[in-house]
């Protein structure tokens, strides 16, 4: 066996242990653990990177490591960098469990990693599973005063409710077509999606995924998990999740294509009530978080359409959406996390004066609201753009109507972000960045422009990569 | 008198024993949701789970049945006994269930229970044309370090997580305050 | 090039050039804007006579055209057509506004927008030009609109004085009311006859190609423009307004050369016009209400302009009923067109008269003139008798012919209401004419109780309510206390009138004199032939008897030395009311304007834009967050409803692909 | 449509020259104000420079598309970089360069985030000169987002009146616009079979007459929001009375412009035959836009508000040549757009600098101001007279041939539209007369006149104004190339 | 057909296990009480694994080592869930659910 096949995997396993080492020292070694963790994440990076193009099976064909995992595997591990360089300062995390926040962090990134190279059920659950409890753990990590706790806790049962509807799904999948392996099942659909069984256990699967996606109705731990959660942890909830929940949703919801009109059309309905509720209720949100949790829902609402068309352009779009949104979404937060410098949480009205406290972060701010709100010339217009342009072709005119009448309606909400930042006089002084952050700030802000521009390289990328899955 | 002579043969007998193990299986998942005393659910979780393993029984798996008595009975509800035990002391006044909630929850989970029902019942199921019979646990350890090691070793590593989560979120608080 | 050609194209650009420089470079330096000004002035005018000269006797037209704007359907092309008709106007408007730019150095010296002035002199120069010698309708009318912005810039000189500006707009706005529909015609003829040129136009008419239908209804459209211009009823309202641009300015527009464009337009396509019999006769009713309606009002004004201004607006009716009655009749464009050209000259004399007194006296006030001694400034005092004789049409007076002709005209009509009513406007026009006059060379001594009438300026009743929305007219115009104000208080002193005022008057009564036995030449030039006209005698004689009659009963009102100083009219006094309310058009106006398009059209429009239009907007906005907020309620505090929620929906939604199945 | 390729990216460089100053300024400090100022006019000169060579040097004999790039862009879907100059376009790129050039010099004295508010204009001025020269689907609507989002940045900050409500209503207004404007296109994309965004491509294939009228009318709405087509329009008065003088010159001077040019080159041109089935309907809502702006404007005190309404009624007039569908009413329309563009600059550039100094824009408050600053007053009055359609200045002819066409097509409309006429000289008179006539306010009396650096961008409207309102030829030729051959492909 | 010899029973058994513990989840107050009722719930779902374990698979062993995952990850579960209802107690001096109501809108 290829070790490179297995290779990013193995190296956050091997990060991780490095972690747990440093979480097992007495001394509390605040920047030595810092500077390891990131070290590790870069070069893990760098791994991911390696081994983009590696293509094969491995344990007895439950782990196809191909073009679309490895994909989604670089971007987890950019993700987990990315979340480690604005974790300079965890003011929100006692400094002793800094070594295990970069622990559950690695873990998380690790299972999100095996979750999307996984093509048997039983190892896509446990991979989940692996994810969201170190999640579970790392929200209710912040310091606070009980709105972490609530969160944390409202997280797991949310949560937990959630994976008992996927194993009863799987179960029933499993009951229908005697295997828990996707190339088995594959063949087996038309006739399991024939009897009743086969929908319901993929819908009840699908449930544990929209949960980590946060579709409608499965989005209620999104709000008061980013409202409680520590910035960083929500950064990575916000980014690196949503691509992993998008890579497994679109390879299992491939299971129902085709044959079943009633599933794509109850698919369709969770895309339009996500985008509309995330919108709409968004637009009254007072706290910066909250608000990015509603519009994350929204943005659950369009990768939808992405997977609804199941086709290639379809699914590339919504793989291309899917980094665009971990992109600009880390951007926005990376915005966030800096100007709340305690780690406390932010109203919308804190960004005010954002433009001379710190004109950089303004324009990361600005060009990551626009991009999340698909205003061009980002990559969240083209992504966003691109999904329409797929779901149209497939014939989805309502859909697509109410998705871009959805996106005037955010706008409202993004803008307000804008008005605060731009037009609000500050209230404090302004606001030092070191150099990483700089250059972090002209590469995030970089990337949303020119992929926005050239999309061409990524699109095609994208389209390679799933021909793998479809 | 034909129901009596079949109640003694042998699958009569196991009959029983299903009926009982399955009333004693929703009597403790009852108890386990519906008493008031946090340890009579507990209690109740305990009985159910026994219940379960009888169950695995009757499925031929007297290894998983075991498992299950272990990890759950042994670990899990003890577990739950200690968490009891560290947080809410038993003596505090117990607000008065709200019927509304109730009420909805039933209908909740009816809307569920009701659907899969008739789902179950709609459903034809076909057993694979070619069973193989080998129930040893043998086979089921070669399964464990072949086919699904993958997730075997996540599963420690999941459990590693839990440890050390478990570890830091109870203990946290602690040292905080 | 071709020299006419040339010359046309100078005479169109040069003034043009002009207005442009001293616009952008020299407004600040009045002599400089004096010196190119007058240069593109003489240039147009030694053009014009060299021209006429020429040409004189020629028989085809001569046409140059070239693209202007070719689209589709609509192609105009811009060009001149030389013929008889264009010249003779040409030299009049070019004599004119050259001899009222020579004037205006006295008139309006010292004036602190005198660059301005002449720009705008300029401005009007060049469109008038152009207008007249236009080959095709539609450049005519891009000419004609900028004769009408001139006219604006012009009338509105003095804008610091509300009523000035006030007038300025409603000249325009009034004039652009009656321009619609000669665009609206204009825009029937390109869609149903393709061209509009007018050389095509006449001769289309004239034999037939062109239904009837058409010919009526863009006639009748493209009179509505020649009203608004010439000051017919219901639309003359602007033009007594105008006079509150300096004197000069009424003369040269308001009285010899702009108002009469529409009167020449008239005679411009004059054989369309005349296709269409039912047209003729309106614009003959109107043009015949319009001479009794402007000439009653005459009768009573007590400012000298607007006693010239209801005089112009009924000769140029005059001149509309004589070329109506020509069409009617069979006749040609030769009494009206005639009267236009004797009118111009008379007309234009009276003003710079007027202008003359004012400037001297500082007040449009005759009874104040004739009392602070207006009869001792000889040159205008004399040349104003003989122009005041000229628009009586008193022999030796060029007014005679012309008027003569167009009573003849109007005798050829079978119904002879119309040489009546003409008869009778003969008579009031020289009894408000005499009424001036006499009043000026017969001043009463100080005490004589008349003065008190007339020395009190009538309390104006359209300042008062002179707020923005309500701009637009100000009933009435006798109010010029602060008649112009600007610089003229260092010529108020006694030596006279300076030479460069006097000059135009005099050559102006020259031609006066002199105009009316050219008739013959004039005629031959412009028809080819001169045919003899038939003397009636009845009508000479009653024409000129019907003058004397007011001339007399001026006389036994204002001039002898026994005379009351009280118009006969007096003896009516709901008569005299409605007169000097000028037969309540402008109220009429007024309301329609406060009512309708105030107070209906744009008061609802903008409420409906406020409430409902944008109202809907926001609303859809405001919902949107209500919405928000609402929805806002499913994401409770209490977990264990947002499991139920889940729940619920996930059921549902199972249930929803059973039944899909 | 024969396409000349270019043999220098001239259109490029147009584009790429803003988004070059922008980049310089984005390096430059704040304090560098004079450098910064230089810069942006550099850049906007560069494309002024360029739109004017690319009007002149376009070759009517040859016509079709000329300076023609076209990259594949994004293979997968068909997305190509595709920009061209043909008639139609070349006067409004023209028009872009003018509106930039000058809006640049107007803001000469803006004292309050100077780095920033370039920034924000030189990206607003990409947007339109993309949209106007891209002949892609993708890329012109990706321009259209560009050149309508600054603007909520650039009211908000630099603006005034009530200025939040203003930018969050004109840009959501808008993009609620371009909600309906992309299920349309991507239907055209969708339901053309050959998954391209090229609408030359596009162009070609026979659409149903279903999907046309859809599309049509989603377009129609969508860009007609842009446009202000009543009753889409009550953005736009209270944006422009908001905005700061060159946002509301480049806003109703070019961005107006964006939402009709594209009702012609994407709705009508990729859907005749929807056109053909809401020809009537379009034509109803311009010609009452017209009578109906009018009217409003009649009733306004404040002189942006005012101007904002003759905005939507001349933009009215764009919209009812349009509906014509004749190569007169569309060669109108597309003049209109200049003149209208170069009119309004003109307007909003003159009201800006008495605002700039007076702090009002009241009616009741100002008078007098031929007096005060005659200079500026001039500017004001021409584009008054302008705007009532005084013949010598550009917008006269794109009326008359707009009018003509309009009474052949829709006669009762086309006259109520000629009657507008009339109020709306009075709409303008009664402004210039109040404001700039009678006694001055003493107020006012103190301020200074324009200064002639100041005067310079408005000389260069008012000179192009008129010039094209002396040689209406110069444009309408130019025009007439495209529009005969899209009336026939038609 | 006996009836522990039957799938359905097995099912229908599971099912009512799966609808106790959503009712426990729905219903109860208690943090541990519904943490119970999960667990009821993912011993629903193993049932219902070995149950088509022993009736429908091809290779018995699959189903069961499917229930030792899930009673592993249950476990699991457990242990954070009850750590972090620890942390709920000592920071908002209740277990119950419906005192953590600060977070809503």
């Amino acid at each position: 066996m290829n070790v490179l096949l297995f290779g990013p995997e193995l190296f956050y396993l091997g990060m991780a242990l490095v972690l747990f080492f440093f979480s097992l020292q007495r001394r509390v070694q605040v920047e030595r653990t810092y500077w390891a963790a990131l070290g590790l994440a870069a070069a893990g990076f760098v791994v991911a990177l390696y081994c983009l193009f590696q293509n094969g099976e491995i344990f007895f064909r439950a782990y196809k490591v191909d073009l679309f995992s490895q994909i989604f595997k670089a971007a987890l591990a950019l993700g987990l960098f990315l979340v480690m360089m604005i974790s300079r300062n965890l003011a929100h995390i006692e400094p002793r469990y800094h070594a295990e926040f970069f622990f559950f962090l690695t873990t998380c990134t690790l299972g999100m990693m095996m979750l999307v190279s996984s093509v048997e059920l039983l190892t896509i659950y446990v991979a989940l599973e692996l994810s969201s409890y170190s999640l579970y753990i790392l929200v209710p990590l912040r310091k606070g005063d009980g709105l972490d706790v609530e969160a944390g806790i409202k997280y797991l049962f949310i949560g937990a409710v959630s994976s008992g509807f996927m194993l009863f799904g799987l179960g029933y999948i499993f009951g229908a077509t005697h295997s828990t392996y996707l190339s088995e099942i594959i063949p087996r659909m038309p006739e399991l999606l024939a009897s009743p069984i086969g929908l319901v256990g993929l819908l009840l699967t699908l449930a544990g995924l929209f949960f980590k996606l946060s579709v409608f109705p499965f989005h209620f731990w999104a709000p008061d998990v980013y409202q409680g959660g520590a910035n960083q942890v929500v950064t990575f909830i916000a980014t690196a999740s949503k691509a992993a929940a998008v890579a497994v949703i679109l390879r299992l919801a491939m299971l129902g294509a085709k044959y079943g009109y009633s599933f794509t059309q109850a698919l369709v309905v969770l895309s339009i009530v996500s985008m509309t509720l995330g919108n709409l209720v968004a637009i009254i949100q007072k706290d910066f978080k909250r608000m990015l949790a509603y519009s994350s829902i929204a943005h659950a609402g369009y990768v939808l359409i992405g997977v609804i068309t199941f086709q290639e352009l379809g699914y590339a779009s919504a793989v291309y959406y899917a980094l665009a949104y971990l992109v600009m979404n880390f951007t926005v937060f990376m915005v966030l996390s800096e100007v709340a410098t305690d780690g406390q949480d932010l109203k919308i009205e804190e960004l005010a004066g954002l433009y001379s406290r710190s004109p950089l972060l303004t324009m990361s701010l600005i060009l990551g609201i626009f991009a999340l709100a698909g205003v061009p010339p980002s990559i969240g217009f083209t992504g966003k753009l691109l999904l329409f342009t797929s779901a149209m072709n497939e014939g989805y005119f309502w859909l697509v109507l109410i998705g871009a009448v959805n996106g005037t309606v955010s706008l409202y909400y993004y803008l307000k972000v804008v008005y605060a930042a731009y037009f609000l006089e500050p209230r404090q002084g302004p606001l030092q960045l070191s150099w990483p952050t700089k250059a972090l700030n002209w590469t995030l802000c970089s990337a949303i422009l020119v992929f926005g521009v050239f999309p061409d390289g990524l699109v095609e990328l994208a389209r390679t990569a799933v021909r793998m899955v479809l | 008198m034909n129901l009596l002579s079949w109640l003694i043969s042998p699958p009569g007998v196991a009959t029983v024993a299903f009926i009982l193990v399955v009333v004693v299986t929703i009597l403790g998942a009852l108890i386990a949701v519906s008493a008031r005393n946090i340890f009579h659910n507990v209690l109740g979780l305990v009985l159910a789970l026994i219940g379960v393993a009888g169950l695995f029984l009757f499925l031929n798996s007297p290894f998983v049945a075991m498992m299950q008595i272990l990890i759950y009975v042994g670990a899990v509800c003890i577990a739950i006994c200690f968490a009891i035990m560290l947080s809410e002391p038993m003596y505090l006044p117990k607000p008065p269930r709200s019927s509304f909630k109730t009420l909805g929850a039933v209908i909740g989970a009816g809307t569920v229970f009701a659907f899969l029902v008739l789902l179950t019942k709609k459903t034809t199921w076909t057993p694979a044309p070619e069973r193989s019979t080998d129930w040893s646990v043998t086979t089921m350890g070669h399964y464990l370090l072949t086919e699904y090691v993958l997730i075997f070793e996540v599963i420690s590593l999941l459990l590693l997580v839990a440890m050390l989560g478990a570890i830091v979120i109870a203990r946290g608080g602690r040292g905080a305050s | 090039m071709d020299p006419i050609l040339l010359g046309c194209l100078l005479c169109v650009i040069l003034p043009l050039v002009a207005f442009g420089l001293i616009m952008i470079f020299t407004w600040r330096r009045p002599n400089l804007s004096l010196a190119i000004s007058l240069v593109a002035s003489t240039i147009p005018l030694i053009i014009a006579w060299t021209m006429l000269f020429k040409l004189w006797g020629i028989k085809e037209p001569l046409i140059f055209t070239f693209n202007w704007l070719v689209s589709d359907l609509v192609k105009v092309p811009f060009g001149f057509l030389i013929d008889p008709v264009s010249l003779i106007m040409l030299v009049i408007v070019a004599t004119i506004s050259w001899l009222i730019q020579i004037y205006s150095i006295g008139y309006m010296g010292g004036d602190p927008g005198f660059g301005r002035y002449y720009a705008d002199l300029s401005l009007f120069a060049m469109s008038m030009l152009g207008l007249v010698i236009s080959s095709g309708l539609l450049q005519l009318y891009v000419f004609w609109e900028l004769v009408g912005l001139s006219s604006y810039l012009l009338i509105g000189f003095w804008y610091e004085k509300f009523s000035a500006s006030e007038a300025g707009k409603k000249a325009f706005v009034v004039t652009r009311f009656g321009d619609v529909g000669f665009f609206m015609g204009l825009v029937f003829l390109t869609i149903f006859f393709g061209s509009l040129d007018i050389a095509g136009l006449n001769a289309a008419a004239a034999s037939d190609k062109m239904p009837p239908w058409l010919i009526t209804t863009s006639a009748l459209l493209i009179f509505c423009g020649i009203a608004g211009k010439s000051a017919q009823f219901p639309i003359h309202v602007w033009l007594p307004d105008a006079m509150e641009g300096p004197t000069p300015v009424s003369a040269l527009l308001h009285s010899a050369t702009m108002v009469a464009a529409g009167v020449y337009l008239l005679t411009r396509i004059f054989p369309f016009m005349a296709a269409s019999a039912t047209a003729m006769l309106i614009i003959l009713a109107i043009a015949t209400l319009t001479m009794i309606l402007s000439s009653t009002i005459g009768m009573v004004a007590t400012d000298i302009k607007q006693v010239w201004a209801y005089s112009t607006v009924s000769q140029l009716a005059f001149m509309a009923m004589g070329l109506s009655a020509a069409g009617l009749a069979h006749g040609t464009l030769f009494a009206g067109y005639f009267h236009l050209t004797t009118h111009a000259a008379f007309k234009a004399l009276l003003f710079l008269c007027a202008g003359a007194f004012i400037h001297h006296f500082g007040t449009n006030n005759f009874f104040v003139m004739s009392k602070e001694g207006g009869r001792k400034l000889t040159i205008p005092m004399v040349t104003v008798t003989i122009a005041a004789l000229a628009l009586c049409g008193i022999f030796p007076m060029a007014g005679f012919f012309s008027k003569e002709l167009i009573l003849g005209t109007l005798a050829h009509l079978d119904n002879k209401i119309w040489v009546l009513l003409g008869l009778f406007g003969a008579f009031l026009t020289s009894y408000y004419t005499f009424r001036v006059i006499f009043v000026m060379l017969f001043p009463r001594a100080d005490d004589h109780p008349a003065w008190e009438q007339y020395w009190e300026e009538p309390e104006p009743h359209g300042h008062g309510h002179g707020d923005d929305a309500h701009g637009h007219g100000h009933g009435d115009a006798h109010a010029h206390d602060d008649a112009h104000g600007h610089g003229h208080g260092g010529h108020g002193d006694s030596h006279g009138v300076p030479w460069v005022m006097s000059f135009p008057l005099l050559v102006l009564a020259g031609f006066t004199l002199v105009l009316g036995f050219l008739q013959t030449p004039l005629e031959t030039f412009l028809l080819g032939k001169s045919e003899p006209h038939e003397m009636s005698f009845v009508l000479l004689a009653s024409a000129v008897g019907v003058a004397l009659a007011g001339i007399g009963m001026a006389w036994l009102d204002w001039g002898r030395k026994t005379a009351s100083w009280q118009g006969f009219i007096k003896q009516i006094p709901a008569l005299e009311t409605f007169f000097i309310q000028k037969w309540y058009i402008d109220h009429f106006w007024r309301w329609f304007l406060d009512t309708f398009i105030y107070g209906v059209f744009s008061k609802w429009f903008t409420y409906n834009d406020r409430r409902v239009v944008d109202g809907g907007v926001d609303a859809v906005a405001f919902s949107c967050i209500g919405g928000g907020r609402w929805l806002s309620f499913i994401q409770t505090a209490f977990l264990q409803f947002n499991l139920l929620f889940m729940v619920v929906v996930l059921a549902a939604v199972g249930i929803y692909l059973l039944m899909g199945r | 449509m024969t396409e000349h390729l270019a043999s220098f990216p001239y259109l490029s460089c147009m584009l790429l020259s803003p988004v070059a100053g922008l980049f310089i300024l984005l390096f430059l400090k704040e304090e560098q104000r004079t450098l910064i100022r230089g810069v942006s006019l550099v850049s906007a000169g560069m494309a002024f420079a360029l739109s004017i060579y690319t009007f002149v040097a376009y070759d009517k004999q040859l016509g079709g598309l000329q300076f023609v790039e076209k990259y594949e862009w994004v293979k997968g879907f068909g997305i190509t970089y595709f920009v061209g100059v043909e008639g139609m376009n070349a006067p409004l790129l023209l028009l872009t360069g003018i509106v930039i050039f000058t809006g640049v010099l107007t803001m000469w004295e803006l004292q309050d985030r100077v780095k920033e508010y370039f920034i924000f204009q030189l990206a607003l001025v990409t947007g339109v000169f993309g949209v106007f020269m891209s002949y892609d689907l993708f890329f012109f609507f990706l321009f259209y987002e560009i050149a309508v989002v600054p603007m909520y940045i650039l009211i908000l900050i630099w603006g005034s009146t009530r200025k939040e409500y203003a930018a969050m209503k004109l840009t959501l207004y808008l993009m609620a616009g371009s909600g309906l404007i992309i299920p349309g296109m991507l239907l055209l994309y969708s339901s053309s079979g050959i998954a391209t965004f090229n609408m030359v491509a596009l162009h070609a294939v026979q659409f149903s007459p279903w999907i046309q009228k859809v599309v049509f009318v989603l377009l129609l709405l969508g860009f007609g929001v842009l446009a202000a087509v009543w009753p889409f329009h009550t953005w736009s008065p209270v944006g422009h009375v908001a905005a700061p003088t060159a946002v509301s010159m480049l806003h109703a001077g070019v961005l107006m412009k964006l939402g009709s040019f594209a009702i012609l080159r994407v709705a009508m041109y990729l859907c005749p035959q929807g056109f053909q089935y809401w020809a009537e309907f379009m034509g109803l809502l311009a010609a009452v836009g017209i009578v109906y702006g009018v009217f409003v404007g009649l009733a306004q005190t404040d002189l942006k508000y005012v101007i904002g309404y003759s905005s939507v009624s001349h933009m009215g007039i764009v919209g009812l040549g349009l509906a014509t569908g004749t190569v007169d009413g569309l060669n109108g329309a597309v003049f209109q757009m200049f003149a209208h563009g170069v009119m309004t600059a003109l307007f909003f550039s003159a009201v800006g600098f008495i605002y700039d100094r007076t702090h009002t824009r009241e009616i009741h408050e100002l008078g007098g101001f031929s007096k005060i600053m005659p200079v500026a007053s001039a500017f004001f009055i021409t584009a008054a007279l302008c705007g009532a359609g005084v013949p010598g200045m550009a917008s006269f002819w794109a009326e008359l041939l707009v009018l003509i066409a309009a009474v052949q097509v829709f006669p009762v409309r086309g006259l109520a539209a000629i009657a507008a006429l009339v109020v709306g000289a009075l709409f303008a008179l009664r402004v210039v007369q109040n404001t700039f006539f009678n006694k001055p306010n003493p107020k006012f009396v103190h301020f200074e006149d324009v200064s002639p650096f100041l005067g310079l961008p408005r000389m260069i409207l008012i000179g192009f104004l008129i010039f094209f309102g002396i040689f209406p030829q110069t444009m309408v030729s130019l025009i007439k190339t495209s529009i005969v051959p899209f009336i026939k492909g038609m | 057909m006996l009836l522990f010899n039957q799938l359905e029973t097995y099912l229908y058994v599971a099912l009512v296990l799966f609808f106790i513990g959503l009712y426990g989840v729905l219903a109860r107050r208690n943090l541990i009480a519904i943490l119970i009722s999960v667990e009821l719930i993912l011993n629903a779902a193993s049932l219902n694994f070995m149950a088509f374990n022993r009736f429908l698979a091809p290779h018995p062993a699959v189903g069961q080592v499917i229930a030792l995952f899930i009673m592993a990850v249950a476990a699991a579960e457990a242990a954070i869930a009850l750590s972090i209802i620890i942390a709920v107690y000592r920071k908002l001096k209740s277990v119950n659910v419906e005192q953590a109501t600060e977070l809503r809108g």
